[in-house]
């Protein structure tokens, strides 16, 4: 199947939905919900294939979709109205309710944009000189300098806070490493136990990598683990190298 | 008398620039009551359309300002100085339009509308000055409430918030909405 | 076609403000001869007058330029000192703030700081003289750079510039604020 690929930027699942059922010229109040997550998850994909960000919301929405389409599934439960009339309940109600007013909000947002841009070819002129309008004494005196010092505080203040952005220091252990150090120790030592050989590990990662290299050895048949009794210290030893 | 209030008027407007005059502060100025400060800018706008003038008399965020006509635009883009198109993503206006019908009205409110995140978005538009802090809602945390600030009503062109495109009321047809999509000659299908 | 340009020609003059237009450039701008352009003029500067406007149309050392009537000065003069019209206005406060610390500074880099279009700001602080140029930026299009002038100085009663108070750079705390903005009793000196 051939993806529309759209490159219109969605603002959000909400978006992303509304253009779906709008293409399919499908009514609001009755969506067919297997068609829609088909074909939001069709659009998941496609992104993931541009390799464009799929945020969260987007990832809930697709939950969301595939939990009211499994419940459509379902015969439905019936519920107690107020005036005790006995109504189906339809799944879809909640998401219908967000969608139309998500639209209404989507609908004003474009109705703003198109008086920015009306906006925008207006003109107007800086304020006069009135200076000579006035009787004596400097042009500015109702203001003092800690007026102006207040003004730039409040900026600050205005200022979008900087993001905080903490790195994390990825320490890379590559298994292959281990492998090579242990096997390194064992030519040295002939043989070790494995509690020796984790002495020297220092994060969890270390650890974890040790580990799996003394396993991924062990499948090679390049060392030999053997364990006198239960929970006793594991020895390893080199396999004897084929001759 | 009235008429020869209305070159003073259109003397203080003119002078006044972009920074514009409230109806009271021009009833003062001109020392009439504020009723006739209307009428006298209701006859100014008037004028300036019959004759076809380049300049317009609108009130914009409370304050009377002269203007020029939209139509004339192609001829002013050429000197030097253009008014700044403020330049909003999608994002951004989806949150001012939610701000401003529906203000006062918390991040977790807006977000709860949009589907999406939308912190940075506010950010940018607090920053911008086209929203501002009005309150705290009465709830656990107490969230922050935003509205709209003047400015937002001198860029979109409003005289207050009742100037605002009443909200369709139950849904929004297609053609209402296809009259707002970027690239409505773009096959959809 | 003489008549649809009144409107183009207007609206010209009214955005050039104080610097008007000279009658070459406005020729350039509404793309017909020079000698049109003088009849242009002469025909709305009639208009001005057959209808008492407040405004007028001068030719003033070759260049064109609306002003005010004389006759409406006494008006003038109530907006120049009106109480609800003190010097500067919040915005300019901001910009002159922004200019006075991190001056040398171009108008780009004023708006980065305040995220808003700040150019006619910035003229009404050229204007008042408070600001002045002091400089080009090597950088593409050579921006101007803005500083402030000695009657900067002299208005806000400080010796030099090292006079101003120093700022907190970044992390201004909200209790550091609410005093500076409850509190203007602090010592000035």
């Amino acid at each position: 199947m051939a993806y529309e690929v759209v490159l219109e930027q969605f603002t959000g699942p909400l978006d992303l939905l509304l253009h779906l059922i709008r293409r399919q010229e499908i009514n609001i109040h009755d969506i067919p919900m297997a068609l829609i997550t088909e074909q939001f998850m069709d659009y998941l994909r496609a992104m993931e294939e541009l390799s464009l960000e799929v945020t969260s919301e987007f990832l809930v929405m697709a939950a969301t979709l595939l939990a009211i389409k499994s419940r459509m599934l379902l015969p439905r439960r019936n519920r107690e109205q107020p005036d005790g009339e006995v109504a189906a309940e339809d799944p879809r109600e909640e998401l219908v309710r967000q969608l139309v007013e998500y639209q209404r909000a989507k609908w004003a947002a474009g109705a703003l944009k198109s008086r920015v841009q009306l906006q925008s070819l207006v003109y107007t002129r800086p304020p006069a000189d009135l200076r000579p309008y006035r009787p004596s004494g400097p042009p500015v005196t109702e203001v003092s300098m800690w007026e102006m010092v207040d003004a730039f505080r409040r900026l600050l203040l205005r200022l979008p806070k900087e993001p905080r952005v903490a790195e994390i220091k990825g320490q890379v252990i590559a298994v292959e490493d281990r492998m090579e150090l242990v096997q390194t120790r064992l030519r040295a030592w002939g043989r070790t136990t494995f509690t020796t050989l984790l002495q020297g590990a220092r994060t969890r990662a270390e650890l974890v990598a040790t580990f799996l290299a003394v396993l991924e050895l062990m499948k090679l048949r390049v060392i030999r683990c053997s364990q006198a009794a239960p929970f006793a210290e594991i020895e390893i030893v080199m396999e004897e190298a084929p001759t | 008398m009235i008429v020869s209030l209305l070159g003073p008027l259109e003397a203080l407007l003119f002078a006044a620039g972009s920074e514009g005059i409230a109806t009271d502060e021009l009833a003062r100025l001109l020392d009439v009551p504020v009723a006739e400060v209307r009428s006298l800018c209701a006859q100014l706008k008037q004028t300036y359309e019959d004759r076809g003038s380049g300049i317009d008399l609108v009130e914009l965020a409370g304050a009377w300002q002269l203007v020029t006509r939209p139509e004339h635009a192609p001829y002013l883009r050429r000197l030097a100085t253009a008014p700044s198109n403020p330049g909003l993503s999608q994002a951004a206006l989806e949150v001012l339009a939610i701000v401003a019908y529906r203000q006062p009205i918390s991040r977790a409110q807006v977000e709860e509308v949009r589907g999406v995140q939308s912190d940075s978005v506010l950010q940018t538009l607090l920053h911008r000055q086209l929203v501002c802090e009005v309150g705290r809602m009465e709830a656990p945390g107490r969230p922050i409430l935003y509205g709209t600030t003047p400015l937002f009503l001198q860029v979109f062109g409003l005289r207050s918030l009742e100037d605002l495109p009443p909200l369709p009321e139950v849904d929004v047809s297609e053609d209402d909405l296809s009259l707002f999509h970027i690239a409505p000659s773009v096959p959809r299908d």
